[in-house]
């Protein structure tokens, strides 16, 4: 790596240069933050500004870059340049723009403009430029795990996009509960009755697949590695094992159908009582003939299905969700009924659920069909008069009637094939280390019915993807289903989420599209969303590390590992680069190659100082790059304004904030200390999942640090916020303002 | 306007909502070369206009910022905006898009400084907030728009209000002798997301959305909640600007209607489950809601959300299909119908109705190739002879934003399988 | 401008001495005016308007129109057949509906009529109201062009009912809010009462003898909304509501205690008024609450 | 025609679909209500149209038949217009209605049933309906007594008829006729003879 060579470009342009001493900022680029080369222009996201950096760039050395203007998230077409680190000093966004423009507000917008140079300066100063992990392998192979429609889907689409695919099925066919169907939902609009599985042709398709290799009687038994090298052992029922490298794994485990045995108030037990699989089974045997019912072979005549059956239910051992397909696929069960053998079929249900336009086609043609509808809420079923009684409250006649039936077909619900959810065991030792005796029951209690591992993976944080509700692997936000929490592992099917036969296809077609992302993302070395095209990666100095373990139990990625010695192992590859590990770090001894304790901990040092007596407070704002910092450009932009003490950095994640910059900031006197991260709880909307809710927990901690310091706890606040936050947070910052004239200034100014 | 360079490998998506944006990512993030085109001066479609998404109510502005910042990190995309495919030809892997470029008036020398819009006077109806407030000439979309400049109103070009912004931008960006220009394209594959627009309502009219002031959309009620929204985030009554009291939700409004859309659009039932919760956060006891349905349908998982405003005691639902809205006294208006679970009659005043109407399809006629299937609800179905064409999103049927995102994931494998074997062939 | 001809069906209330004859003779003033012919349907029968369902059933009832569409085509082509009663109107396009739509449908009548030597052709005429000729053919322009005597001053509830308005309803007009009246009303001079939300509601229509009270209840709703915009006389374009609107207003008053004393006219009349015809021309002598501003309009 | 009607059964359903004008619609109902809320007469409904289509599926089918809802109906097509199932109501509750009668299970006092009929009887015989007859009959339905009170409450209204040249006292004497009264009565039984068969044929 060449020498460091800073350039600092000025831009006096969007009225920069009529409010702010342009020179003085200049100067102190030069002076303060030591640039090599510092120059202003009127205009510098023109093509003649960019030009001028450029050739600096090509010509003078310079590749260490600060833009002296606007925000980072402004203008990044112009500022783009090739291998060098650039930063920005947001003096528009930053300063201009909260800031009103009158002659007494001059000097301290001033100072905030010099402030936001010197940070920049400081900061770049200490990055370096990424290259990339050194895991590049381009792998271009996946395991599927799971044989069914999701499976087989994923398996097929990854190669005709030329990736050769591992398929693992358990069972010893492949078509999972698809297969075991007469027919399916028809994926087309239009008003036509159920269509054939497809199963057939996509097995067929799969066997002359040469791309893809298919494993029956198999599970896996190790998973090791990560996206671009996951080194994965198959194992077959006989005892034998395969090792395979793949460069992503899609997990399509599907569901099982709920026990139904747990239903003996709606009939379980009784040989007429099936749930929809049961009565697949009984359509599948009828090969298109009269469906005839198990206890007697006698032609079924009259039907009822029931909906919901111990489904949105809150009582104990019920799923209290909806499985989402069963309204569709009792209508499509009522049309054979309807179709086969002109029987009665009635379909009694709380809400039809069939969504959408296919969804609501269906349930029309149902309805054509001969199919009957009833809103009823049913309350047993038993035997009676050779066949069966279902009693139900008819809720339009509102009246308790009942209806006598040849076969219930009771619509239970799906639970997944997720594994065990690998917090448990964490959550469980964090019990223990707590004793809480009482949690730790309920936990041992939990791991002890869990279901066995599907993936087996040999990660810290454990074997499995984490559930994110009611067993399901899903993706905690609403934009991006496949947000996964273990990188180049994609759920896809109804083990992410309860999910019709049409869904799952989508589904495991867009997680296939994941996993090869994944796999060429980890052949160039960057990372995967949110940070996507990041080529920074954690590293850490060997000797300094005492092997505390907090980064590996703090990744939110599971991507640290611990060494036969006890020492980190980082596994790029599945890391986001949220720098939560170098947050956790009490030794400091992780960084980024253009992130670190540095680039963040210089910067809040090059802050000028003014002495205690000069009533000009300093603020520091450390605030998450996705949210918090976005409505900061945002109120900017919409004039919302703020005291002029403060001076804000932004960072990947609110749990890369380590505590010595919070410390360093006191003991450099700074007045107040203010951390602006995402919501946390349930409904987290931190990407890094618990960076918001670990930098909460460790600034909790630093009551201790003020009350060293004899500091009053107000100096420092941590404040859950969102991207709309737009007025809000100009409010936080005064309020800390507010504080200090109340509490008075920091006795640490030197 | 510089050159845009596609080929037979690059994929062309039409559409900068989350349907187009996602597809468009996750293709570039493949390695594939994406031209995306948006109709509009921004990307982020209609779920920039929601106040917050169901059912975890956090704000789509957050989606958006890191899809944004995607695009700008990605050389591999190519955003136009103000951009509108009007023609394909051609077949899979080889095709010929026809780009109709709208003048924005502005170009990329605009530093969004803002003093166009200062000097601007000429004021029209935003869109962005369903014309419930007005806009400058000169002006910035929303807060979050991208790409991050102005657009001059074509209607204020050949004005005075042309001359004031062109006057005031200090960087030559403002050019009033724009024109519109046509772009050929060529292009392996299309994922077609240009999403849905809301039914109009006015056209349901045993509802009168044309007639009382006090009843209103959906979507004009998300509109609402946002502070930077027409009414400054307060749930008012149009009519008079006071806090309702007694709101109903109509839903199914235009969807399952053989009058309107025969299609369910899904996203309706949690929306107005959503929405009540806005309600009882903002006005707490002081306000009712009512939600009049057909069947809930929070499908799958989400199930829970419908459980937790079932126990709000200030959240009541009817199972029936409102027959028609009379105006009452005061502003307010009178619902009839009868609640079907055992006929009860009811003529119910409530002093704001929100109507949950349905998404219609955007999906042209006219600009495909013969044989590209849209079905009787205008949305693409996947089919063997739509060739290269994949609907996304709310292009392929009605959608949450999750399934949304989900399928134009799917569409873009789709594509880029088409573009793969392109380059296969090309060596 | 050419004569515009079109096939008549006129209907048993408008013959001589029944109930509508007032709007067929200002119907004739307004055809003279506005030089329409109308020929006459020789021979044709009654459509069993809403009530006959309960003899007659449903092919014995569709023979009629069905009757009726044949002895059209065979005396005047396939000349639109124009029918002033909403009823008629009605019938008439649901024969030829459910004709075209239903093959046992079109056997029976095939079957029905072949009896008597008649046969309604594959291609039938079209069947329309008399407001859709003058709104769609005639045009309000050339409507307001005749107008003589704007009925200046005169506020009018536009009454459309239900049969003239659902289900098929004259073309780009709302179910709920019709508004046809309204814009003929305007251009005739008069003013039409906004938000009449009592427009499309239901007389009662054939119940009006066989459930009296609970139509009248109807009625008085109807009533009541007009004179609550303010209305001095209400008009319509349905025999059927004409009569119910306007001959029980004594015995809604006895029974709910109003005092109700509205005139209910005719567009034809409104029409024949403010083309300047006589008040005979009018058909004011068939009111039986009478319009008196229209007749001294009509005097002056 | 299955006499055993079970609960749920598509036995009557299916009779209904033979049988009733536009039956084979009721099975398309989703039990929305706007056709109940949407009716004039709702308030004097004792079953309203959803409520009997799920009757109906229900195999309710005495009660049903029996009903007098199907009565109410004033032909106003509200419910027509806004069913977004596009079920012909109007046409179904008529069809229930002539079902129902054919089958004699129409209330005795039906007042619509008899009305309805006297209409028939009335245009039937001559081609045409006579106003005057129809009215006389309609206030005599229920006998002397009843029909000249009746006639008394309506004098006002004859009389006002008369005066305005609206109702022709002479009518009672003959009036209007279609020329060829013979054809058709040949035409109507033709129809009927076509529908009974229908009806036979499916039941």
């Amino acid at each position: 790596m060449s020498e460091k060579k800073i350039g600092a470009y000025v831009c006096s342009g969007c009225g920069i240069g009529d409010r702010l001493d342009v020179n003085q900022l200049v100067n102190t680029a030069k002076r303060d933050g030591k640039a090599n080369e510092v120059k202003d222009h009127p205009f510098l996201c023109s093509a003649e500004g960019v030009k001028l950096i450029q050739d600096d760039i090509d010509n003078n050395g310079v590749n260490r870059v600060v833009i002296v203007g606007c925000s980072r998230r402004a203008k990044t077409e112009a500022f783009s340049f090739e291998n060098v680190a650039i930063t920005r000093a947001n003096i528009r966004e930053g300063v201009l723009w909260v800031r009103p423009d009158a002659p007494e507000h001059a000097e301290t917008t001033q100072e905030m403009a010099d402030d936001y140079v010197r940070m920049a300066c400081a900061e770049i100063k200490y990055m370096g430029i990424p290259s990339g992990s050194g895991e590049q392998d381009l792998t271009r192979h996946l395991l599927v795990v799971g044989g069914g429609i999701s499976g087989m889907t994923a398996a097929i689409e990854a190669s005709k996009t030329g990736y050769k695919v591992e398929l693992v099925e358990k069972s010893g066919e492949l078509g999972g509960m698809v297969g075991k169907m007469y027919k399916r939902v028809p994926t087309k609009n239009g008003l036509q009755g159920p269509v054939d599985t497809g199963i057939a042709a996509m097995v067929a398709a799969i066997e002359a697949d040469a791309n893809i290799t298919v494993h029956l009687n198999s599970t896996v038994s190790k998973t090791e590695g990560a996206p671009g090298r996951f080194d994965v052992e198959i194992a077959t029922e006989s005892g034998s094992t395969n090792n395979v490298r793949v460069g992503a794994i899609v997990q399509a485990t599907g569901f099982k159908p709920y026990d139904m045995s747990q239903l003996p108030e709606l009939g379980a037990g009784n040989a007429d009582v099936v749930d929809q699989m049961g009565f697949e089974a009984l359509a599948k045997a009828a090969a298109g003939g009269a469906i005839k019912r198990p206890s007697d072979g006698k032609e079924v005549k009259s039907v009822a299905f029931v909906q919901c059956a111990g489904q949105r239910s809150d009582k104990p051992g019920h799923l209290n969700y909806c499985s989402g397909h069963c309204c569709t696929t009792s209508i499509k069960q009522a049309m054979y009924l309807r179709e086969q053998n002109d029987a009665t079929a009635v379909v009694l249900f709380d809400d039809l659920r069939t969504p959408g336009a296919t969804g609501e086609d269906f349930y029309r043609c149902g309805q054509e069909k001969g199919v009957t509808f009833s809103k009823g809420q049913v309350s047993g079923v038993a035997a009676a008069n050779g066949g069966l009684e279902v009693k139900f409250k008819d809720l339009i006649l509102n009246e308790e009637t009942a209806m006598e039936a040849d076969l219930v077909v009771l619509a239970t619900g799906m639970v997944a094939n997720s594994g065990p959810n690998p917090y448990l065991a964490l959550d469980l030792e964090a019990a223990k280390a707590a004793e809480d005796t009482a949690q730790v029951a309920v936990l041992e209690k939990q791991i002890e019915v869990a279901p066995p591992s599907i993936l087996n993976l040999q990660y810290r944080q454990g074997t499995d993807l984490p559930h994110l509700k009611h067993g399901f692997n899903d993706s905690h936000f609403i934009c991006f289903p496949y947000e996964t929490r273990r990188t180049g592992i994609y759920a896809a099917g109804p083990v992410r989420r309860p999910m019709d036969a049409h869904q799952a296809v989508e589904d495991a077609t867009g997680a296939t599209l994941k996993a090869i992302q994944a796999c060429e993302n980890a052949a160039l070395g960057r990372a995967a969303h949110p940070r996507s095209g990041d080529l920074s990666y954690p590293s850490f100095r060997k000797e300094g590390c005492t092997q505390c373990k907090r980064c590996t139990v703090e990744c939110p990625f599971g991507a640290i590992n611990e060494d036969e010695k006890g020492y980190p192992q980082y596994n790029e590859g599945r890391c986001r680069r949220c720098g939560t590990c170098m947050g956790a770090c009490p030794v400091r001894v992780i960084s980024f190659e253009n992130y670190s304790v540095e680039t963040v901990g210089q910067q809040l040092k090059a802050v000028d100082m003014p002495d205690e007596f000069s009533e000009k407070p300093r603020i520091l704002v450390l605030a998450c790059e996705n949210d918090a910092y976005p409505a900061l450009d945002m109120a900017a932009a919409k004039g919302n304004t703020y005291n002029p003490w403060t001076r804000i950095i932004p960072v990947r994640c609110l749990g890369s904030t380590n505590t010595i910059w919070i410390t360093d900031a006191l003991n450099s006197g700074y007045d107040g200390v203010i951390l602006l991260g995402c919501q946390k709880g349930d409904n987290y909307q931190c990407h890094f999942v618990k960076g918001s809710e670990i930098a909460h927990i460790r600034m909790s901690k630093i009551d201790d640090t003020l009350k060293s310091l004899n500091l009053e706890q107000e100096r420092v606040q941590t404040y859950e916020v969102s991207i709309a936050d737009i007025d809000r947070i100009p409010q936080i910052l005064d309020d800390m303002a507010s504080t200090i004239e109340k509490i008075g200034m920091s006795p640490f100014k030197f | 306007m510089s050159e845009v360079i596609a080929t037979n490998q690059t994929i062309l998506v039409a559409g900068g909502g989350i349907s187009g944006l996602t597809a468009a990512l996750e293709a570039a993030e493949c390695g594939k070369q994406v031209i995306l085109v948006e109709k509009g001066p921004t990307v982020g479609g209609r779920v920039g206009q929601l106040y917050k998404y169901f059912p975890k109510l956090c704000f789509p502005t957050c989606g958006l910022e890191i899809q944004l910042r995607r695009l700008k990190a990605n050389k591999n995309v190519r955003l136009l905006t103000m951009a509108e495919v009007t023609g394909i030809s051609g077949e899979a892997g080889n095709y010929t898009a026809s780009i109709k470029l709208s003048p924005r008036y502005i170009n990329e020398n605009c530093t969004a400084c803002g003093e166009c819009g200062k000097a601007v006077e000429g004021e029209y109806d935003d869109e962005h907030n369903y014309g419930m407030k007005k806009r400058k000439a000169a002006y910035i979309p929303y807060n979050l728009a991208y790409p991050q400049r102005y657009v001059l109103d074509p209607r204020a070009v050949g004005t005075d209000d042309g001359e004031r912004a062109k006057a005031a931008c200090k960087y030559n960006a403002v050019d009033l002798d724009m024109q519109e220009e046509t772009l050929e394209l060529n292009v392996g594959a299309v994922v077609w997301a240009t999403g849905w627009k809301p039914y109009p309502a006015a056209k349901i009219q045993p509802y009168g959305y044309d007639r009382y002031d006090n009843v209103i959309t959906n979507v004009e009620f998300e509109r609402m909640l946002d502070p930077f929204g027409p009414t400054g985030g307060k749930i008012v009554r149009p009519s008079d600007g006071v806090a309702p009291k007694n709101i109903a939700f109509i839903q199914c409004a235009g969807s399952r209607d053989r009058n309107h859309l025969k299609h369910c659009s899904r996203i309706c039932c949690m929306a107005s489950l959503k929405q009540t919760t806005y309600v009882a956060e903002q006005l707490g006891d002081a306000c009712k809601s009512t939600v009049y349905y057909i069947d809930i349908r929070a499908i799958d998982r989400i199930d829970d959300f419908y459980q937790k405003v079932q126990k709000d005691p200030n959240v009541s639902f009817v199972k029936s299909k409102v027959a028609n809205i009379v105006s009452g006294s005061n502003g307010n208006v009178v619902l009839n119908g009868v609640d079907t679970e055992g006929y009860n009659r009811y003529a119910n005043d409530h002093d704001l109705v929100v109507l949950a109407t349905g998404m219609e399809s955007t999906v042209p006629q006219g600009v495909f190739p013969e044989g590209t299937v849209i079905n009787e609800h205008g949305f693409i179905d996947l089919e063997e002879s739509n060739g290269a064409i994949f609907g996304a999103g709310c292009s392929s049927d009605a959608l949450d934003v999750n399934r949304a995102a989900q399928n134009a994931t799917a569409a873009a494998l789709r594509a880029i399988q088409v573009v793969t074997k392109v380059a296969a062939q090309e060596g | 401008m050419a004569k515009r001809e079109y096939s008549f069906y006129p209907g048993c209330s408008s013959q001589s001495g029944a109930s509508s004859i007032n709007y067929l003779r200002s119907t004739q003033t307004v055809c003279s005016e506005l030089d329409i012919q109308l020929n006459e349907i020789p021979d044709w029968n009654c459509c069993a308007a809403s009530i006959g369902y309960a003899g007659g059933g449903e092919l014995p009832r569709i023979s009629l129109s069905a009757r009726n569409i044949a002895l059209s085509q065979q005396a005047h082509g396939q000349q639109d057949i124009v029918a002033t009663c909403a009823a008629c109107w009605l019938a008439t396009r649901e024969a030829k509906e459910r004709i075209e739509g239903h093959a046992k449908i079109r056997s029976g009548i095939d079957a029905a009529l072949g009896e008597i030597g008649l046969k309604v052709e594959s291609q039938m005429p079209k069947t329309r109201h008399f407001v859709e000729v003058l709104m769609e053919d005639v045009g309000l322009e050339e409507i307001g062009s005749k107008v003589k005597k704007p009925l200046a001053g005169l506020k009018i509830a536009g009454y459309v009912g239900c049969q003239t308005n659902r289900p098929f309803g004259i073309a780009g007009e709302s179910f709920e809010n019709p508004m046809y009246l309204d814009k003929m009303t305007a251009a005739l001079g008069a003013e039409p009462v906004e938000k009449y939300e009592k427009k499309a509601s239901c007389c009662g229509g054939a119940l009006m003898f066989s459930e009296p009270e609970k139509s009248q209840a109807l009625v008085k709703d109807i009533i009541e909304a007009a004179y609550d915009g303010g209305a001095d006389m209400i008009v319509t374009p349905c025999p059927v509501c004409q009569m119910n609107v306007e001959v029980y207003q004594n015995h809604i008053n006895k029974r709910f205690g109003t005092k109700f004393n509205i005139p209910v006219v005719y567009y034809t009349t409104l029409m024949s008024v403010a083309f300047g015809k006589s008040a005979k021309e009018a058909a004011l002598d068939g009111q039986m609450i009478r319009a008196a501003r229209l007749e001294e309009i009509a005097g002056k | 025609m299955s006499n055993q009607i079970e609960k749920y059964r598509r036995s009557f359903l299916s009779e209904v679909e033979a049988n009733v004008e536009e039956g084979d619609m009721v099975k398309m109902c989703m039990q929305c209500g706007v056709c109940s809320g949407s009716c004039p007469m709702q308030n004097h409904w004792e079953h309203p149209p959803q409520e009997i289509f799920m009757m109906i599926r229900a195999g309710k089918r005495e009660e049903v038949l029996s009903s007098s809802s199907m009565w109410m109906c004033t032909s106003c097509y509200n419910c027509i217009a806004r069913c977004p199932r596009g079920l012909p109501i109007t046409h179904i509750m008529h069809g229930l209605a002539t079902y129902a009668k054919r089958l004699g299970l129409v209330p005795k006092e039906q007042p619509t049933a008899k009305f309805g009929q006297m209409f028939w009887d009335n245009l039937s015989k001559k081609g045409r309906v006579n106003e005057l007859k129809l009215g006389l009959a309609l206030y005599f339905m229920n006998g002397i007594g009843p029909g000249i009170k009746k006639s008394l409450e309506m004098q006002d209204v004859g009389m006002g008829m008369m005066k305005t040249g609206r109702m022709n006292p002479m009518e009672i004497l003959g009036g209007h006729s279609i020329k060829d009264t013979a054809g058709f009565s040949k035409m109507l039984a033709k129809a009927f003879e076509i529908e009974e068969g229908n009806i036979k044929n499916n039941g």
